[in-house]
């Protein structure tokens, strides 16, 4: 076997089940390639996603974050990702003001219709984090792998 | 027609020619479609099939107005115009084969003979 | 002590060519508290199942993790099978290894890597999932169907038939539609107002059903069983109750000059009127943008000569609310204006025309009664070209990327039809491919090429030139004879693309139901579940859906009210018990979570406390209606001290797959 | 002022008014004035003090006091009628148990500042025309008042009271403050710059919760941080990450709630400018979302439980300035 030194970012993705969980599914069903770096975790809508979450992630070893809701407006429970909107660039924003890479973390809306987009997202997502190399700013020593 | 040249082809003229679905309202639209041996969906069809050869001999290359009413018309955004104007250029730039090579250089090269001259030629004569 | 089981699924070829299957059931088995980890062609099979629920009694399983396709697929086959068995269906996990994992990857060691790591997370979760019940709640028996054209009327006279209330809510003065405009229908040629007025008598009779005319919906709130909806009913100045619709303040209204919107503006109608001889209801209507008295108070006319006194130009817009237990979409389509096509001139020459306009063209109601004229001048058209493709299978901004669907037939029809009645008229059809699958659809379009002569050319038109003698020249392309035409032509007709009604988007924002991105609403399924969204109790009945023609439509009209029977004849239905909840001790009562609630199912109330101290304390703490809760979870983050928590993806499980993944 | 408001105590305690009255008293050292209540009139007149070191916001204490028997009496400073209208918000204090009474806000003096100076064995702080005479033990020392000025103090932002029963002294107004200059400045910074800093400023931490148990905003009856089932409780900051985790997630379970009284970066042991999270929070929800003052009211949506349908997108945080 061939041995990779490329850094292999690990990628949490939250997904809400109604639009970008089913988006993921559609690229799935359509073929469409992403990096398998990217794991998702269901939700039943971005609303449900903790800052705790969040920081948990990288805590134990997360080089990048992101969240992909329903497009603002088509939420299945109306109003969900409208705080998930204030609530993610709030935080987003805090993290970026403790000088915490801004390009580790992401907010994207992905529709149920959109498997290509969702896919497009997750290559241009796991190249920024590929990029900014290992997250080195928020994690735990404790945590880190080796 | 060799491999290289259609890639060539499709490199310069930015055009996925498989986005065709042949509805041929290129033609339809064409000022200069009479003039033509080759008609604006035929040169779209070929390319796609790496039938080049014909095209590049073709008068027809000469006979496209570059008007881009197809590319304004094209329902699918293949943009033929740039394809006839990419095998244009293929014809174009093989003509003559009057390009110098690196080792006829040495010989031609005098103390005297200013860079700025060098470089010069060299353009000219791969023209 | 966690026994936990693991069933990886081949599923096929599907997960086994790209994930070593056998290498994941075996990296699982060694999580904590797993006792057995399998593999198995295909789990959701009868076998497959067997070996879930055999392995459930065996081990005495307390959960069971599924590695196989998305849970949205085969979630509820392994939480029955489990239940069916005694385990509670909410201590199933699924690790979706086939559309997010297996289809996505190429490389087998990555892609099996991550199928461990899912199945790991699945694992990691299912340790800490509790036994949930699900609760009951009502069912309102009464449907609400939104559109009243052919779709929307057929699905309320279906759901009106099981003995169902329905009602049908219609932006415009009369329902029917766009098949009301229509002449013929294809492949039989009968007559469309014949075959669709008596079912609008029906809806008009049926004593289940009511017509809500020149209304929209303004408000949904609620969730499947229990709707409330405020139906606005547009101010129409003529009260519906009085008017007869006898139709004399149509006859004698002197502001004759307003563009007739059912005649696709080919002719003019009076400001008040009735769209047309079948209107259901055939009640009367005043348009305040052309009425001299609702726009400078002097006129009065249709008020003096209404004999019942109907005529109120002093109504505004009423807002009713109403319950319902299933709402059906059936908002259908309108044909995209093709003025952005600047090439088929249809902006600058009346003679070119949509195919909507020459149904009105040919229909006996028309403006010219039935005889086919050029709108320019009124004089028969010799030769006339269609054009098919205009706005579909488009990759611009002006167009629709997508098939309509249903021009090419109805062209074949309008060929044939004019080939009939004027068999001195020569009629070409520029087609880049005809498309007619469909029950005798084929030989319909053979019929019109072999029996009636008409030109069908393989090829597109390039430039419609209107000239100064009043004809038309059509430039096109024949690829087949590889020329380019010049047609001499008196008509053109442009057989538009179709795209959904304006009014969809907001109204699926009001459902919280998905889009495409053209528009359509999208089924829960594109193959299993194609009349649902994916928005429980919300039912999609017609072009709303996707393209469709008249058969099409009713059909899945049809469907949509059996969805929708189906829902009505429970009493209650089975409620998602993954609903949030709040721990009393640790309420603040800050009412956070309150204020972010979509469906108001928190409520506080004043409790007594225990203290430590053995006093007691009273606190205000919140507690949430299962019945009412959707489980979304944008109270469990509002909520600053982690009281709330949501069943099925509480705090600790997420966390616990987020720490999986990360490990 | 200390004396008149021993005296309107004293009144309200005889008719009956109220039963008990927060105030403040001193601690273990004069300078150390820490909140108390108190039962009589005797009590008033022997321990009773509001001065220039009177620092402490005391509408935390009401959220318990007010669930009591009786009515209490307490002094608002305006900066403290912000957190006290917050929790009438959130029915956190019962409003009709406490009698309120504005008194005139600062600028109060910090002794931290004072002890820079070099100045040790504090016994008293008099300010005479703005000049401050310190009697220690060593012997009497003066420096200029606005020299000890509390750093909640120099940006106040308001000194106008929004809730009050009566008032004593002039009623002010909002301030325009200066208080986002700093956050303005490290925005400006690069991120390597700015990480940095709170590197340097949070693994100061010692997890000692006094900027919790202080705040006005975190009155949570149990603590995430201490419930073990949260996932994330811990007592001590073992690691960089959990001193940085501590205190966002504190910083975000209080924005669109915190009124910036800055009591948090008073009480901290080791002088961790905190203020500073809550009031990047304040500076990005007036600027995305409009200005907001947290406890300006009591019936307004908080910020980040409301929405609308063109805010902006997260991607500002990524378009913005210096990476």
């Amino acid at each position: 076997m061939q041995v990779n030194n490329d850094f292999q970012p690990v990628i949490v993705a939250f997904c809400c089940n109604w639009c970008s969980y089913a988006g993921a599914d559609l690229s799935g069903t359509n073929r469409l390639n992403y990096p398998a770096n990217v794991k998702i975790i269901r939700v039943p809508c971005s609303c449900r996603v903790n800052p705790m979450f969040i920081l948990r992630a990288f805590q134990k070893g997360a080089d990048g974050v992101i969240i992909c809701g329903c497009h603002p407006g088509d939420c299945h429970y109306t109003s969900g990702n409208y705080y998930t909107r204030r609530r993610i660039t709030l935080l987003y924003s805090m993290l970026d003001f403790l000088g915490i890479e801004r390009n580790r973390t992401r907010l994207e809306w992905v529709s149920a219709a959109e498997g290509a987009k969702f896919a497009a997202v997750m290559n241009s997502f796991v190249d920024e984090v590929k990029k900014l190399g290992p997250n080195r700013r928020l994690e735990d020593l404790r945590c880190r792998k080796q | 027609m060799n491999k290289f040249d259609l890639e060539w082809i499709n490199l310069t003229s930015g055009v996925n020619v498989r986005k065709c679905m042949r509805c041929g309202k290129c033609s339809a639209t064409c000022p200069s479609y009479d003039e033509m041996e080759y008609h604006p969906h035929q040169f779209v069809y070929m390319v796609e099939k790496g039938n080049i050869e014909p095209l590049l001999g073709s008068d027809s290359l000469y006979k496209c107005l570059t008007c881009f009413a197809c590319v304004e018309r094209c329902p699918r955004g293949v943009e033929p115009a740039k394809v006839v104007e990419a095998v244009r250029l293929a014809a174009v730039r093989k003509q003559g084969g009057n390009h110098l090579t690196p080792d006829q250089i040495p010989a031609m090269l005098d103390d005297d003979l200013p860079q700025q001259a060098i470089v010069t030629a060299f353009r000219k004569y791969t023209k | 002590m966690q026994r936990i089981g693991v069933f990886v699924c081949h599923c096929g070829t599907n997960i086994a060519a790209t994930v070593d299957v056998k290498a994941v059931a075996e990296a699982l088995s060694h999580e904590p508290g797993v006792v057995i980890s399998q593999d198995y062609q295909y789990m959701c099979s009868e076998s497959g199942q067997d070996l879930v629920k055999n392995a459930i009694k065996e081990h005495k399983l307390t959960g069971v993790v599924v590695c196989s396709c998305s849970p949205r697929m085969h979630e509820n086959t392994f939480r029955k099978a489990a239940a069916s068995v005694g385990l509670n269906p909410y201590l199933v996990e699924i690790a979706n290894i086939r559309e997010q994992c297996s289809w996505i990857h190429k490389d087998i060691a990555s892609a099996t890597d991550k199928a461990v790591i899912l199945g790991k997370a699945a694992v990691a979760k299912v340790h800490l999932n509790a036994p949930l019940t699900a609760g009951e709640s009502p069912v309102v028996k009464r449907a609400l169907v939104i559109g009243g054209g052919i779709a929307g009327i057929q699905t309320a006279l279906d759901i009106a038939e099981a003995g169902f209330d329905v009602d049908i809510v219609e932006k415009e003065p009369t329902i029917g539609g766009k098949m009301a405009q229509i002449d013929k229908t294809f492949p039989t040629l009968d007559c469309a107002a014949c075959i669709l007025t008596p079912k609008m008598v029906e809806a008009a009779q049926n004593e289940h059903i009511t017509i809500h005319s020149f209304s929209e919906v303004s408000d949904v709130k609620g969730f499947v069983g229990n709707f409330t909806v405020t139906i606005k009913k547009k101010a129409r100045y003529v009260d519906e109750t009085k008017c007869t619709g006898c139709g004399l303040c149509t006859e004698k209204c002197p502001m004759k000059k307003v563009p007739n919107e059912f005649n696709m503006g080919l002719d003019n109608r009076t400001a008040v009127y009735i769209p047309f001889a079948q209107a259901v209801p055939k009640v009367a209507t005043i348009d305040p943008n052309y009425c001299m008295m609702l726009k400078n108070g002097k006129c009065g006319i249709c008020s003096k000569v209404c004999s019942v006194g109907a005529i109120d130009y002093k109504q505004t817009d009423r807002f009713i609310e109403q319950k319902y237990g299933a709402i059906v979409v059936a908002t259908g389509f309108n044909p995209i204006k093709p003025d952005k096509y600047n090439e088929f001139a249809y902006s600058i020459c009346p003679d070119v025309v949509t195919s909507l306009e020459l149904e009105r063209l040919m229909n006996a109601a028309g403006p010219n009664g039935g005889t086919l004229l050029r709108p320019s001048d009124k004089t028969h058209p010799h030769t006339i070209v269609f054009v098919q493709c205009v706005g579909s299978r488009c990759d611009d901004e002006k167009g629709k990327p997508y098939c309509s669907k249903i021009c090419c037939m109805y062209t074949a029809k309008h060929a044939m039809l004019i080939r009939e009645k004027y068999p001195d008229t020569e009629v070409y059809v520029f087609y880049i491919d005809v498309r007619t699958p469909g029950k005798n659809f084929d030989e319909f379009y053979r019929r019109a090429v072999e029996q009636y002569g008409v030109h069908y050319i393989k090829g597109m038109v390039g430039k419609v030139m209107p000239r100064s003698d009043g004809k038309i020249d059509v430039q096109a392309s024949d690829l087949l004879s590889n020329e380019q035409l010049h047609i001499n032509a008196d008509m053109v007709v442009l057989a538009t693309a179709i795209e959904p009604d304006k009014t969809a988007r907001p109204l699926a924002t009001m459902l919280t139901t998905q889009m495409d991105t053209n528009d359509f609403f999208t089924e829960a399924h594109p193959k299993l579940r194609p009349v649902e969204s994916a928005t429980a109790g919300i039912i999609l009945s017609g072009a709303c859906q996707g393209p469709k023609d008249i058969p099409e439509t009713v059909a899945q009209a049809s469907a949509a009210a059996a969805k929708a029977i189906g829902l009505l004849v429970k009493n209650s239905i089975t409620c998602n018990p993954c609903v949030a909840h709040s721990d009393e001790l640790m309420c603040n009562g800050c009412s956070s979570c309150e204020k972010v609630c979509p469906y108001g199912a928190i409520t506080y109330q004043d409790k007594e406390f225990r203290m430590p101290d053995r006093t007691t304390a009273v606190r205000r703490v919140a507690s949430v209606n299962p019945a009412v809760c959707q489980g979304c979870g944008a109270c469990t983050v509002a909520c600053p001290s982690g009281a709330m928590d949501l069943n099925g993806f509480s705090n600790s499980q997420i966390m616990a797959e987020v720490d999986a993944i990360c490990k | 002022m200390q004396e008149a408001m021993i005296k309107r105590a004293k009144e309200l305690l005889a008719d009956g008014t109220v039963n008990r009255v927060m105030g403040w008293k001193k601690g273990e050292f004069a300078y150390d004035i820490t909140p108390a209540v108190f039962d009589t009139a005797e009590e008033l007149e022997q321990d009773f003090v509001c001065d220039d070191l009177t620092q402490a916001n005391v509408s935390k204490y009401l959220i318990k006091e007010s669930r009591k028997e009786g009515r209490i009496l307490a002094f608002l400073k305006p900066c403290d009628t912000y957190s006290f209208n917050q929790l009438i918000k959130e029915h956190r204090i019962i409003r009709e148990n406490v009698y309120v009474i504005g008194i005139p806000g600062g600028p109060k003096i910090d002794v931290e500042k004072i002890k820079a100076k070099g100045i040790t064995g504090i016994l008293s702080v008099k300010n005479e025309d703005y000049t401050l005479k310190i009697e220690t033990i060593y012997g009497t020392e003066t420096m200029p008042f606005y020299e000890a000025i509390s750093g909640k103090c120099e940006s106040c932002k308001s000194k106008k009271h929004v809730v009050y029963d009566e008032l004593m002294g002039e009623e002010g107004d909002v301030l325009d403050s200066n208080r986002f200059d700093m956050v303005e400045k490290l925005e400006n910074m690069t991120a390597q710059e700015r990480y940095d800093f709170w590197r340097g400023e949070l693994s100061k931490c010692i997890r000692c919760n006094a900027c919790r148990n202080v705040c006005p905003a975190c009155t949570c009856e149990s603590c995430v941080f201490d419930n073990p089932a949260s996932g994330i409780s811990q007592k001590a900051a073992a690691d960089s990450f959990e001193e940085n985790m501590f205190h966002i997630i504190r910083a975000f379970h209080v924005a669109g709630r915190c009124t910036d009284c800055g009591e948090c970066s008073r009480v901290c042991p080791q002088n961790i400018p905190l203020h500073l999270l809550n009031r990047k929070f304040i500076k990005d929800i007036n600027s995305l979302y409009g200005e907001y003052q947290a406890g300006a009211d009591t019936t307004s949506r908080a910020p980040l439980t409301d929405y609308k349908a063109d805010d902006c997108e997260p991607s500002v945080v990524h378009e913005r300035g210096a990476e």
